[in-house]
C-alpha cells in the first residue's frame, strides 16, 4: 500500500469508506480557483467543479443520448427548442444550508442577460418567466443542437453570487464562496491535490464514497504509472497498450470507452489541389482503414466510422434508410477504379492526376498528440502503399497548426467535430459556411459551401418538428455521401479507467448510463450510483 | 673549524620517469654549523633537487636511490633523515630545517592572509601555544623582517615582491630552525631589493646563528656572500671550496667557464679577470 | 578620477621596494566607479532581456483564445469574440503602446493575470510554483555541487587511485538524457520496489503546514527527483574540481605547506581545495541562475510542481503574461546569481578585489 | 645615418582603481645608427614603456618621437616604413614568439610584409638570417618555439627583428631570461652587428655590468625620469646621482669584493 | 668601441632531437589537430566518426524505411528480421535509430558550427577591442545567457509550418553561443597583451592577420572545446525538446524515438529494445564528445593527462604521488621491497 493521505492504494481487500482518487495528466495545477464558469480555473481543470455545482439536467453524450433531469425535476423544450421549461427540484439545499429555489436558476441564467457573465456557450439567453413552480427560459434561437450547453450550465446560489462582482473570473477562494448543491463539498485545497468530502445533506441520498481526492500528474505516462500502481483510482486517460499495462495489472482495473456523436475526422482542403477533386476524396474514403485507426492509433478506445453518411454508431438511428448499411470499406481496387475513371494514372507506383502532376499532400497534426500522430503515419503508409500518393507527415506546433486550419493553408488535417449530440454536429462541422468569419474558419476547415446544404443545416437547427428535421438530415446525408467533404475516422470516445476494488456500480459496456469520464458532468450520476464493493 | 650540522654521504636522487633522470648523483657534503654554503650551477643541474631531497620534500616520481643524510641536532642527537617515517618527517620539517622558496608569489597561499599562514606553523608545530601567543609571535616575526605587524591581515598579492620574500623568510624563521635552505630567494627581485634582503638575512643569521644553504646561479653574488661554494653540474658537485679559493683558484673546467662569463662592473672593460 | 599625483623625490631607493613607480595609495576602499559600471551593465542586460521577452512571444502564430477553445472544447467556438474581451485580448493597441504599458505595470509590480490559470495574477501563479522549484532543484544543485566539489577534491588528491574511475562514471551519468534516468528511476524505485512515491511534491490530501509529517512527506517525495538531478549533474562538478586540483597541486604553496610540516588533511583542504574551488564558484552561480528554467523535464517526469512546466505550458497556450513573468524570474535570478558570484568571488578570492578589469 | 629623437616624452597610464601612473616623465634622448645606448633602471622604472612608445605600441601622453626630424606617422604606409626601420626585440623570448607558428613563419612574415626580398629568395634569406644569429638553419627552421631552448629563442627573436634590415634596434632586456653562459653570446652578436652594419641599438637592462660593456652611452632611469646620462664608463665608474650610486653599490662585484677582502672569513652576510 | 668579449667556451647550440620534422602543409594540419592526438580524443573521435558514418550511410544501412508501418508486427522484441524489434506501428527500431542519427548529427554539428562562429566573432572581438565596444559586446553576450532557450525555440519553430532541422539547429545555435563567447573573450583579453601579439603589431601586421593568424591558433583548443561542448548541448537539447514534444516528432531522431516509446508506454512494458538503443546511443555520443573534450583539456593542460597516468605508473613501482615524504629506495631496501 502506498498509503498516502488515505488513498486506497493497492489494498487487496475491498474497503468501504475509503477515499477515491481522481487523476488528471495536466501537470501541477498550482493556482486555486473554484469558478465553474472559467475553463482554466483549477475547478474546471481538475473537474471538481462538476461535483460541487450541478446542472439542471444531465445529457448523456453516449449510450442512449438521453436526458436525465437533475436539479430540475423536469425539463421540457418547446417545439422549436427556443424555450425551456424547468421545474426546480424541491428539498435541495445549498451546502451552506440555504434552500435551493427557482430564484437561483433564474439568477444563474440572468447573469448572461445583464452581461456579468460572458456567454461562452453561445446561449443567446433572453430572459425567464416564472409561472408557479415552472420556470421558462427563453433563447433567441433554436437550442436543438445545443441542448447540453443549456442544460449543463452550472447553477450557482444567488445569495452568494449576487455579491460577486465578476462571476467570470472570481476565484471563490474566500471562505464560504464555493457553495453548491452537489454531492461533495470542498474540504482542502493544496498545490498537489484537492480534497472534497461527501455532502451529508445531499438531496440525492447517501454517498458511498466519503471523500474524493483530485490530483494531477505531470503527463500521461506518469498518470498511467499512478493508475497501474493504484495510487490513482479513476481517470480519463489515453493509455497505450492498455491491456498489458493496465488491465492485466489487476483484475479490478476496468476501462470503458464510450463513443459519442463526435468523431476524429480527416478534413481536406477542398479549395486547392489535390482535394478539389471529389474522386480523390472518395478514393481516400475507400482506402483509409478506420479499424486500424481504432486498433492502433487509439488502442481500441474508439469505434470506427464506416457509414457513407459519416455518422457513427451512436447516431445509427439518424441514418436515412437509403444509406443504412452503406458502408465504406478498405477496397483498394475500388479506390483505384474511381481514380482511373476520373482520369488519374500511375507512373510506376506514383499516382498522377489528370493534369499530369504527381499527387502528394501533407497531413498535419500538432506535435505531441500522439494518437493522431500515429494515425498520420498510418494514413501516410496506407495511401502510399495502396494508391501511390505521397503523404508528407507534418507536425507543427499548435500555433502553426491552428493558423493553418483557420486560414485554410493546410492540405489535410485531423480534427475533432462539434458535438451536438445529434447528426447536426457532423454536418455543421464539415459543411457549414457559418463557421467562416472574415476568412477565418472555426470549423468547416475545408470550406465546403453549397446553398442547399446551408439551408438544410439551418432548417435542421431551427426545425420545429422532427419531420422537418429528418428532411433536412436527408439532404445533409446525401450531400455528405456525394461530396465526401471530410472523412470521419472513429468516434470521439469518452474514456474512463476505474477500478472496482472498493466501489462498484460504474458505467459499463452494457450499462452506459453515463460515460466513465470523470471530467464530464455525468460524474455526479456515477458517484451517486457507486456502492461499496463486497 | 665549526662542527658539522648535516652530513650527506653518497646522496643520489633519481626521477623515476622514462627514461629515468639522475638529477643528483652521489653527492657527498658536510654542512658546518653557522656557515653559508653557496650552491651554484647552470639551470637544471640539480640544485633544487638536492636541496629538496635533503629533507625529502621531493614528490614521486623522485626517489632517493642511495646515500644518507644525518642531521646533527643541537641537542646532540643525530637524526637519520632517510629513516624517518611520514609523521616523524612532518614534525622534523620546518622545526629543524626550513626553506625559502624560489618564487615567493607562488609560495604563499594566495587566498589566505600572511598572518594566518604564519600562525599555521605555530598551530601545527607548537600546539601548546595560545592564540594570543601565536599572534604575538607572528607580530614579532613580521617586525624582525621589517614588514611590520600591521601587515598581518594583508593578502600576498597586496605586498610587493620584496615584502613577500621577507614574509617567506619570516616564516622560515618562525621555529628558529638550525638550517635554512634558500632556493634562489632573490633572483626575481630588483638588485636594490635583493641587496636589502641579503643584508637582512645576514643580520638575522648573526642574531640567531642558523646555517644557510644559498642556491643561485648568480655566481658574482654568491662569491660575495658565501663562506663556501659548491659548483654543481649535471647532478654532481664538481667543486666545493671556500669562495676565495673558487675565485682565485678554480680547479674545475666548468667553474672556469662560469667565472669567465660575466663582464666587469668596475675596472677595465672586459670579462672579469682573477 | 584623481589627478596625476606629483611624486615626491625618493630618498632611499631601497625603502621603495620593487615598485619604483609608486601607485597612488589611499584611494577609496569602495570602488564606486567600478560598482556603478557593473550596475549599469546589469541594468542594461535586464532591460534588454525584458524587452526581448516582451516582443518574442508576440511573434508566435496563433493566439490565446484559439488555444483556450482547443483546451476547453465544451466552450462554443461561436463565443470566441466574447472570450477575447473576457481575456482582455480585444484591445487594438499597437505593440509599442502595449510595451510602454507593460513597463508601467511592471514597475508597479503588476505582472498581469495568467490566462492559463484561471485569470489569477501571475505573481500568485509563479509564487505557488517557485518555492518548489527553488527548494528541490536548488537543494539538489547545492548537494550536487557540494558532493561533486568535495569528491573532485579527493579524486584529484588521490589521483591514480581507483577513485579515478568515478570521473568517467559520473560523466556517463551526466550524458545520458535526464528523462531516461528519471523514467528508469521511477520504474525501479517507485513501481518495482515501492520505496518512493511516483512523484508530486507531497501526498494526496496533505495541506502544506509546518508539521513533521508534512516535512517528512516533502522529503520522501523529493528524494527521487533530487537524487536523479544530483546524479545527472554530479559529473560536471567533479570533473571541474578534479582538474583544478591537479593544477593547484603543482603550485608551490602546496609544496610549501608540506615543507612546513602541515598534516595532510590541512594541506588538502586549506591549501589545495581552498584555491581549486574558486572557479567552481562562478559556474555554481550560473547554474543557480538556470535552476529556475532548466527543470521542465524533471517536473514532467516526476509530476513536480514548478516553474519549468509553467513556462512550457504558458508558451504552448500563448499566455503572454505568464511567459513574461517566468522570463522575468529567470532573468532576475540569472542576474542576481551573477552579482552574487561577483561578490562571492571577490570575497573568496582576495586578488579580484583589487584587480577587477 | 639615421637619428631617432625622443623628445620630452611623458606617458601617463590610467589604472582602474589605482588612479594614474606616470610611467615616463619628460624623457629625452636620441639614438643614432652605429651606436648603442644602454638604458638601465630597476623594475618598473619605465624602460619597457620607452620601447613601446618607440615601436608605436603606445602613444606618448605628451612629447614627440622624431625620425630624422620627421614626426612618426600614426598609420598607413608611413608607419609601416618606420616599423621596418626600427625593430624591437621583446623582453621575454618565451612570450614574444607565437607558439603556434614555425620559426620559418616568424622570419618570413617581416620579409613579406616589408617586401625585403622577392619571393623566390625568401628561403635563402631565412637561412641567412638564422646563420647570422649563429643558429643552424636546418636544425631550427621548421621547429616551433617551444622546441627551442631559451637562448635559441632569443636569437630567433633577434633574427626576426633584423629581418626587415632595420637601422635601429630596441632590445628590451634581451638576455634577462638567460643563463650567464648564454648571455654573453647574444650580447656579442648585437655588438658585432653594431660594428659591422652600423645598427643603432637601444639596450635595455637592469644589469649594470653588461650595460657598461656593451653600450657607448648609458641612461639611468628612475621612476620614469632620466636621472643620469653620459658615456658608459663615466656613469658606472663615477656615478653622480644617488640613485645610480645605490644601483651600483647593489650590483655584486666580485673583483672589488675580493680586492677589499683581507682573506678573513666575513662574507657580506 | 666595445671590447670583444668572448667566453672561454662559446655556449653550444644544444643539439636537440630532430625527429622527423614535419614539412609545411602536412605538418601544419598535423599540428592544428594536435589537440586530438591522444588516446581519449581518438577514442571519442572514433565513436563520433562511427555515428557520422551511420548518418551518411543511413539509406544503405537501414534495413527498412523508418516509417514503414507493419500492422502485423507490432511491439516485436528483437528478432532476425528486426534486430532491435519494432514499435507500436511495427516500424523497425533499428532503422529508426539509424535514420535518427542524421537529425542528431546534423543538428548537433550545425548548431555547434553556428554557435562557435558567433562565439568566435563576438568573443574574440569583444576581447580584442577596448572600452564601450567591448562592454557592449559583452552585454550582448550576457543578454543571450539570460534569454531562456526553450521558448525561443518554440517561438521560432512556430514561425515555420514544418520547421526544418536547419531551423532547429539555428535556434539551438543562437541560444548556445553566449557561454563560449564569454570564455573566448576572457582568453582573448589575456592574449591581447601577450608579447607575441604585440610583436606582430610592432611588425606592422594588419588587424585581421593579428586576429586570424596570431590569436586564433592559440585559441584553437578553447574553440574546439567550446565546439564540442556546444555539440553536446545541442544534442541533449534536441533530444530533450523532441522528448517533450516541442519539436515535431516526424523528423526522426533519438529523442523522438524516446518520445514515442514513452508515449506508448514502452518504459512501463519493459519494451527495452525500443527505449534502450536510442538512450544508449545518446549516452554513447555524449561520452564520445566528453572524451574528445577530455583530450582537448589534456592537450591544453598536460597536467591533467599526466597526473593520473603518472600516478598509476608510479603506483606500479610502489610510489604514491601524495606521499609527502620522498621515498628512499637504496639498492638494498629496494630489494627488500621486491
Ligand atoms: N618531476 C620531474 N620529473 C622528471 N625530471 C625532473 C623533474 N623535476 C626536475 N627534473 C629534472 O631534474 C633535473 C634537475 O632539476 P632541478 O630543478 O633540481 O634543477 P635546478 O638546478 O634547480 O635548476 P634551476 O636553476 O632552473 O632552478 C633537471 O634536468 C630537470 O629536468
Ligand atoms: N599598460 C599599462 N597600464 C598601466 N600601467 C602600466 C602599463 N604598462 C606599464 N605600466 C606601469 O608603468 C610603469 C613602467 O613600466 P615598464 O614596463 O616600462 O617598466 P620596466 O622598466 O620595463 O620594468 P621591468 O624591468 O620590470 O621590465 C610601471 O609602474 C608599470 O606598472
Ligand atoms: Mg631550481
Ligand atoms: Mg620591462
Amino acid at each position: 500500500s502506498t498509503g498516502q493521505g488515505g488513498t486506497t492504494g493497492g489494498d487487496p481487500t475491498a474497503e468501504a469508506g475509503v477515499a477515491l482518487t481522481i487523476a488528471k495528466p495536466d501537470g501541477a495545477i498550482t493556482t486555486e480557483s473554484h469558478n465553474p464558469y472559467l475553463g482554466d480555473s483549477s475547478a474546471s481543470k481538475y473537474g471538481y467543479a462538476k461535483v460541487i455545482f450541478e446542472p439542471l439536467a444531465l445529457v448523456n453524450p453516449t449510450g442512449d443520448l438521453g436526458t436525465t433531469p437533475w436539479l430540475a425535476e423536469s425539463v421540457e423544450w418547446n417545439d422549436d427548442y427556443t424555450e425551456l421549461t424547468v421545474v426546480p427540484r424541491s428539498g435541495v439545499t445549498w451546502s451552506d444550508g440555504t434552500e435551493f429555489t427557482g430564484d437561483d436558476i433564474v439568477f444563474t441564467f440572468d447573469q448572461y442577460l445583464n452581461g456579468t457573465l460572458t456567454d461562452t456557450s453561445g446561449l443567446n439567453y433572453e430572459g425567464a418567466t416564472v409561472d408557479g413552480d415552472a420556470i421558462t427560459l427563453k433563447f433567441a434561437d433554436s437550442k436543438y443542437t445545443a441542448q447540453s450547453r443549456v442544460l449543463h450550465t452550472p447553477i450557482v446560489p444567488k445569495h452568494i453570487w449576487e455579491n460577486i462582482a465578476d462571476p467570470n473570473t472570481d476565484p471563490l477562494t474566500e471562505d464560504g464562496l464555493a457553495v453548491g448543491t452537489g454531492p461533495y463539498v470542498l474540504s482542502s485545497w493544496s498545490t498537489e491535490s484537492v480534497t472534497l468530502t461527501a455532502n451529508p445533506d445531499y438531496w440525492g441520498g447517501e454517498l458511498a464514497v466519503p471523500e474524493l481526492h483530485y490530483i494531477s500528474y505531470g503527463d500521461n505516462a506518469a498518470l498511467t504509472t499512478a493508475l497501474v500502481s493504484g495510487e490513482a483510482d479513476w481517470a480519463q486517460a489515453f493509455i497505450p497498450q492498455i491491456e498489458d499495462s493496465y488491465l492485466s495489472a489487476d483484475e479490478d482495473n476496468h476501462f470503458l470507452a464510450s463513443p459519442t456523436a463526435g468523431a476524429a475526422t480527416l478534413f481536406m482542403n477542398l479549395q486547392t489541389k489535390p482535394f478539389n477533386d471529389v474522386a480523390l476524396r472518395e478514393a481516400l474514403a475507400w482506402t483509409i482503414d478506420r479499424q486500424a485507426y481504432v486498433d492502433i492509433a487509439r488502442e481500441g478506445a474508439s469505434e470506427p466510422v464506416w457509414n457513407v453518411t459519416g455518422l457513427g454508431s451512436v447516431l445509427e438511428d439518424e441514418v436515412i434508410p437509403e444509406f443504412q448499411g452503406q458502408e465504406y470499406s478498405v477496397d483498394v481496387d475500388k479506390a483505384r477504379q474511381i481514380l482511373t475513371d476520373a482520369g488519374y494514372t500511375w507512373e510506376g507506383d506514383a499516382l498522377v492526376d489528370p493534369d499530369g502532376e504527381r499527387v502528394s499532400f501533407s497531413i498535419s497534426v500538432p506535435a505531441g498528440w500522439s494518437d493522431w500522430n500515429t494515425e498520420q503515419a498510418l494514413i501516410a503508409e496506407e495511401l502510399n502503399e495502396a494508391l501511390g500518393i505521397e503523404v508528407v507527415v507534418d507536425q507543427p506546433d499548435w500555433g502553426g497548426w491552428d493558423a493553418a486550419r483557420q486560414e485554410g493553408t493546410f492540405q489535410a488535417i485531423i480534427h475533432w467535430l462539434e458535438d451536438t449530440g445529434n447528426a447536426y454536429g457532423m454536418y455543421t462541422s464539415t459543411m457549414d459556411p457559418k463557421w467562416i468569419v472574415d476568412g477565418r474558419a472555426q470549423f468547416n476547415f475545408g470550406r465546403f459551401e453549397d446553398p442547399a446544404v446551408t439551408e438544410a443545416l439551418n432548417t435542421y437547427a431551427t426545425a420545429s418538428s422532427d419531420e422537418e428535421r429528418e428532411e433536412a438530415s436527408a439532404v445533409l446525408q446525401t450531400a455528405f455521401a456525394e461530396h465526401v467533404p471530410a472523412i470521419p475516422l472513429g468516434a470521439h470516445p469518452l474514456l474512463g479507467e476505474y477500478n472496482t476494488r472498493n466501489y462498484v456500480g460504474w458505467p459499463t459496456e452494457e450499462d452506459q448510463y453515463a460515460s466513465a469520464d470523470p471530467t464530464q458532468p455525468g460524474i455526479v450520476q456515477v458517484l451517486v450510483n457507486l456502492e461499496p464493493a463486497e | 673549524m665549526r662542527d658539522a650540522l648535516l652530513t650527506v654521504r653518497d646522496f643520489s636522487v633519481v626521477y623515476d620517469v622514462d627514461p629515468p633522470v639522475e638529477a643528483v648523483k652521489n653527492v657527498t657534503l658536510d654542512l658546518r654549523r653557522g656557515e653559508i654554503l653557496g650552491l651554484a650551477g647552470e639551470s637544471g643541474c640539480g640544485k633544487t633537487t638536492l636541496a629538496y631531497g635533503l629533507q625529502r620534500l621531493l614528490k614521486a616520481p623522485a626517489v632517493i636511490t642511495s646515500g644518507s643524510v644525518v642531521f646533527h641536532d643541537s641537542s646532540g642527537e643525530d637524526i637519520e633523515v632517510d629513516r624517518l617515517d611520514a609523521e616523524q618527517m612532518r614534525r622534523f620539517r620546518w622545526d629543524k630545517i626550513s626553506m625559502v622558496f624560489q618564487g615567493a608569489m607562488n609560495a604563499l597561499n594566495p587566498v589566505a592572509t600572511i598572518g594566518s599562514q604564519l600562525e599555521d606553523v605555530f598551530e601545527v608545530h607548537r600546539p601548546g601555544m595560545s592564540r594570543a601567543q601565536r599572534r604575538e609571535a607572528v607580530a614579532e616575526l613580521l617586525e624582525i623582517v621589517k614588514v611590520g605587524p600591521q601587515r598581518r591581515r594583508s593578502f600576498p598579492h597586496e605586498l610587493s615582491g620584496g615584502m613577500r620574500q621577507r614574509v617567506m623568510i619570516a616564516m622560515a624563521l618562525a621555529l628558529r630552525p638550525q638550517l635554512m635552505v634558500m632556493d634562489e630567494p632573490t633572483t626575481a627581485l630588483d638588485v636594490l631589493v635583493q641587496r636589502e634582503i641579503l643584508r637582512q638575512i645576514s643580520q638575522l643569521r648573526r642574531e640567531f646563528g642558523f646555517t644557510v644553504v644559498f642556491i643561485t646561479h648568480d655566481l658574482p653574488l654568491l662569491l660575495e656572500i658565501s663562506d663556501r661554494i659548491a659548483i654543481m653540474r649535471e647532478g654532481e658537485i664538481v667543486e666545493l671550496d671556500t669562495a676565495e679559493q673558487i675565485w682565485t683558484n678554480p680547479r674545475d673546467e666548468y667553474t672556469r667557464t662560469l667565472l669567465s662569463s660575466f663582464p666587469r662592473l668596475t675596472g677595465e672593460r672586459g670579462v672579469v679577470a682573477r | 578620477m584623481t589627478a596625476v599625483q606629483p611624486r615626491p623625490p625618493v630618498e632611499d631607493a631601497i625603502e621603495v621596494g620593487t615598485t619604483a613607480t609608486t601607485v597612488v595609495k589611499g584611494h577609496s576602499r569602495v570602488p564606486w566607479r567600478f560598482l556603478a559600471g557593473r550596475a549599469t551593465f546589469y541594468l542594461f542586460t535586464l532591460w534588454a532581456a525584458i524587452t526581448i521577452n516582451f516582443f518574442l512571444p508576440r511573434m508566435m502564430k496563433g493566439d490565446a483564445v484559439d488555444q483556450y477553445l482547443s483546451r476547453n472544447r465544451n466552450v462554443s467556438p461561436e463565443a470566441a469574440d466574447a472570450l477575447r474581451s473576457l481575456l482582455g485580448l480585444d484591445t487594438d493597441k499597437s505593440l509599442l503602446q502595449q510595451y510602454v504599458e507593460y513597463w508601467g505595470l511592471l514597475l508597479r509590480g503588476d505582472l498581469g493575470v495568467s490566462l492559463l490559470h484561471g485569470l489569477r495574477p501571475v505573481t500568485e501563479v509563479i509564487g505557488q510554483a517557485l518555492p518548489w522549484t527553488v527548494g528541490l532543484v536548488g537543494f539538489a544543485t547545492i548537494v550536487s555541487f557540494a558532493i561533486g566539489t568535495i569528491g573532485g577534491a579527493i579524486v584529484g588528491w588521490r589521483r591514480g587511485s581507483r577513485l579515478d574511475g568515478l570521473i568517467p562514471l559520473t560523466t556517463f551519468l551526466g550524458t545520458i538524457p535526464y528523462f531516461w534516468l528519471g523514467l528508469l528511476a521511477i520504474a525501479l524505485f517507485s513501481v518495482n520496489l515501492g520505496w518512493f512515491p511516483i512523484g508530486k511534491a507531497y501526498g494526496v490530501g496533505m495541506t502544506p503546514e509546518w508539521s513533521g509529517e508534512f516535512i517528512g512527506q516533502v522529503i520522501h517525495h523529493g528524494a527521487l527527483p533530487a537524487a536523479t538531478i544530483v546524479l545527472a549533474s554530479l559529473g560536471g562538478w567533479m570533473l571541474g574540481m578534479r582538474n583544478m586540483m591537479l593544477t593547484v597541486l603543482d603550485e608551490d604553496y602546496v609544496t610549501v605547506a608540506q615543507a612546513k610540516g602541515m598534516p595532510t588533511s590541512r594541506v588538502l583542504w586549506r591549501y589545495a581545495a581552498r584555491n581549486a574551488v574558486l572557479p567552481q564558484i562562478q559556474s555554481f552561480a550560473l547554474s543557480i541562475g538556470f535552476i529556475v528554467g532548466g527543470t521542465i523535464v524533471m517536473e514532467m517526469v516526476f509530476s513536480y510542481p514548478g516553474v519549468g512546466k509553467l513556462l512550457l505550458d504558458a508558451t504552448n497556450a500563448k499566455d503572454y503574461a505568464l511567459m513574461q513573468g517566468v522570463f522575468l524570474v529567470i532573468t532576475l535570478s540569472v542576474l542576481v546569481a551573477n552579482i552574487l558570484a561577483d561578490v562571492a568571488y571577490a570575497f573568496l578570492d582576495p586578488r579580484t578585489r583589487q584587480t577587477e578589469g | 645615418m639615421t637619428v631617432l629623437e625622443f623628445d620630452r616624452v611623458t606617458k601617463i597610464y590610467s589604472v582602474r582603481g589605482a588612479g594614474q601612473i606616470k610611467a615616463l616623465d619628460d624623457v629625452s634622448f636620441s639614438l643614432t645608427s652605429g651606436r648603442t645606448i644602454g638604458l638601465v633602471g630597476q623594475s618598473g622604472s619605465g624602460k619597457s614603456t620607452i620601447a613601446k612608445i618607440l615601436t608605436q605600441l603606445e602613444t606618448p601622453t605628451s612629447g614627440e618621437v622624431r625620425l630624422d626630424g620627421e614626426p612618426i606617422p600614426r598609420r598607413g604606409a608611413g608607419l609601416r616604413a618606420y616599423r621596418q626601420k626600427l625593430r624591437m626585440v621583446f623582453q621575454d623570448p618565451f612570450a614574444s614568439l607565437n607558439p603556434y607558428h614555425s620559426i620559418r613563419y616568424h622570419l618570413e612574415r617581416p620579409l613579406r610584409l616589408h617586401g625585403v626580398v622577392p619571393k623566390a629568395e625568401m628561403d635563402d634569406e631565412v637561412r641567412r638570417l638564422l646563420e647570422r644569429v649563429r643558429l643552424q638553419p636546418d636544425a631550427v627552421v621548421d621547429r616551433r618555439p617551444h622546441e627551442l631552448s631559451g637562448g635559441q629563442r632569443q636569437r630567433v627573436a633577434i633574427a626576426r627583428a633584423l629581418a626587415s634590415r632595420p637601422s635601429l634596434l630596441v632590445a628590451d632586456e634581451p638576455v634577462s631570461m638567460l643563463d650567464v653562459s648564454i648571455r654573453l653570446g647574444v650580447l656579442n652578436l648585437l655588438a658585432d652587428l653594431g660594428r659591422e652594419e652600423g645598427l643603432g641599438v637601444l639596450y635595455i637592462t637592469h644589469d649594470l655590468a653588461t650595460a657598461r660593456h656593451f653600450s657607448d652611452e648609458i641612461l639611468v632611469l628612475n621612476q620614469g625620469r632620466v636621472v643620469e646620462s653620459g658615456p658608459a664608463d663615466d656613469v658606472i665608474l663615477r656615478p653622480q646621482d644617488p640613485y645610480t650610486r645605490a644601483l651600483r653599490a647593489a650590483s655584486p662585484d666580485p673583483e672589488a669584493h675580493f680586492a677589499s677582502l683581507s682573506g678573513s672569513d666575513g662574507g657580506a652576510l | 668601441m666595445t671590447t670583444d668579449l668572448r667566453p672561454e667556451q662559446a655556449p653550444e647550440v644544444r643539439s636537440e632531437r630532430t625527429s622527423g620534422r614535419e614539412t609545411s602543409l602536412r605538418g601544419r594540419l598535423g599540428s592544428a589537430f594536435a589537440m586530438f592526438r591522444n588516446r581519449k580524443s581518438i577514442t571519442g573521435l572514433t565513436i563520433l566518426g562511427f555515428f557520422v558514418l551511420v548518418a551518411i550511410l543511413a539509406d544503405v544501412l537501414a534495413p527498412y524505411s523508418p516509417t514503414k508501418v507493419d500492422n502485423t508486427a507490432r511491439f516485436q522484441p528483437p528478432s532476425a528480421e528486426h534486430w532491435l524489434g519494432t514499435t507500436h506501428l511495427g516500424e523497425d527500431v533499428l532503422s529508426q535509430v539509424i535514420y535518427g542519427t542524421r537529425g542528431i548529427i546534423v543538428v548537433g554539428f550545425l548548431a555547434a558550427i553556428l554557435a562557435t562562429v558567433i562565439a568566435i566573432v563576438v568573443g574574440v572581438v569583444a576581447g580584442y577591442v577596448r572600452g564601450w565596444r567591448s562592454e557592449s559586446l559583452s552585454a550582448l553576450t550576457n543578454v543571450f545567457l539570460v534569454i531562456p532557450g526553450l521558448p525561443l525555440i518554440i517561438i521560432v519553430a512556430s514561425m515555420f509550418d514544418d520547421p526544418p532541422l536547419v531551423v532547429i539547429a539555428a535556434v539551438l545555435g543562437l541560444t548556445g553561443w553566449a557561454w563560449g563567447a564569454r570564455v573566448l573573450r576572457a582568453q582573448t583579453m589575456s592574449l591581447r597583451n601577450r608579447d607575441f601579439v604585440q610583436a606582430a603589431r610592432a611588425n606592422g601586421e594588419p588587424l585581421r592577420r593579428i586576429i586570424g593568424n596570431e590569436m586564433l591558433p592559440n585559441l584553437m583548443a578553447l574553440i574546439a572545446a567550446s565546439f564540442v561542448g556546444t555539440v553536446t548541448a545541442a544534442i541533449i537539447g534536441l533530444t530533450t525538446l523532441s522528448y517533450i514534444g516541442v519539436i515535431p516528432v516526424n523528423t526522426y531522431n533519438w529523442g523522438t524515438i524516446l518520445n514515442w516509446a514513452s508515449a506508448q508506454g514502452a518504459f512501463r512494458q519493459n519494451q527495452w529494445w525500443w527505449f534502450m538503443p536510442p538512450g544508449l546511443c545518446i549516452a554513447a555520443i555524449g561520452v564520445a564528445l566528453s572524451l574528445i573534450n577530455f583530450g582537448i583539456d589534456e592537450y591544453v593542460n598536460p597536467r591533467l593527462r599526466s597526473a593520473g597516468e603518472r600516478a598509476r605508473a608510479m603506483k606500479k613501482q610502489g610510489l604514491d604521488v601524495n606521499d609527502p615524504v620522498t621515498v628512499v629506495r637504496t639498492t638494498t631496501s629496494h630489494q627488500e621491497n621486491a
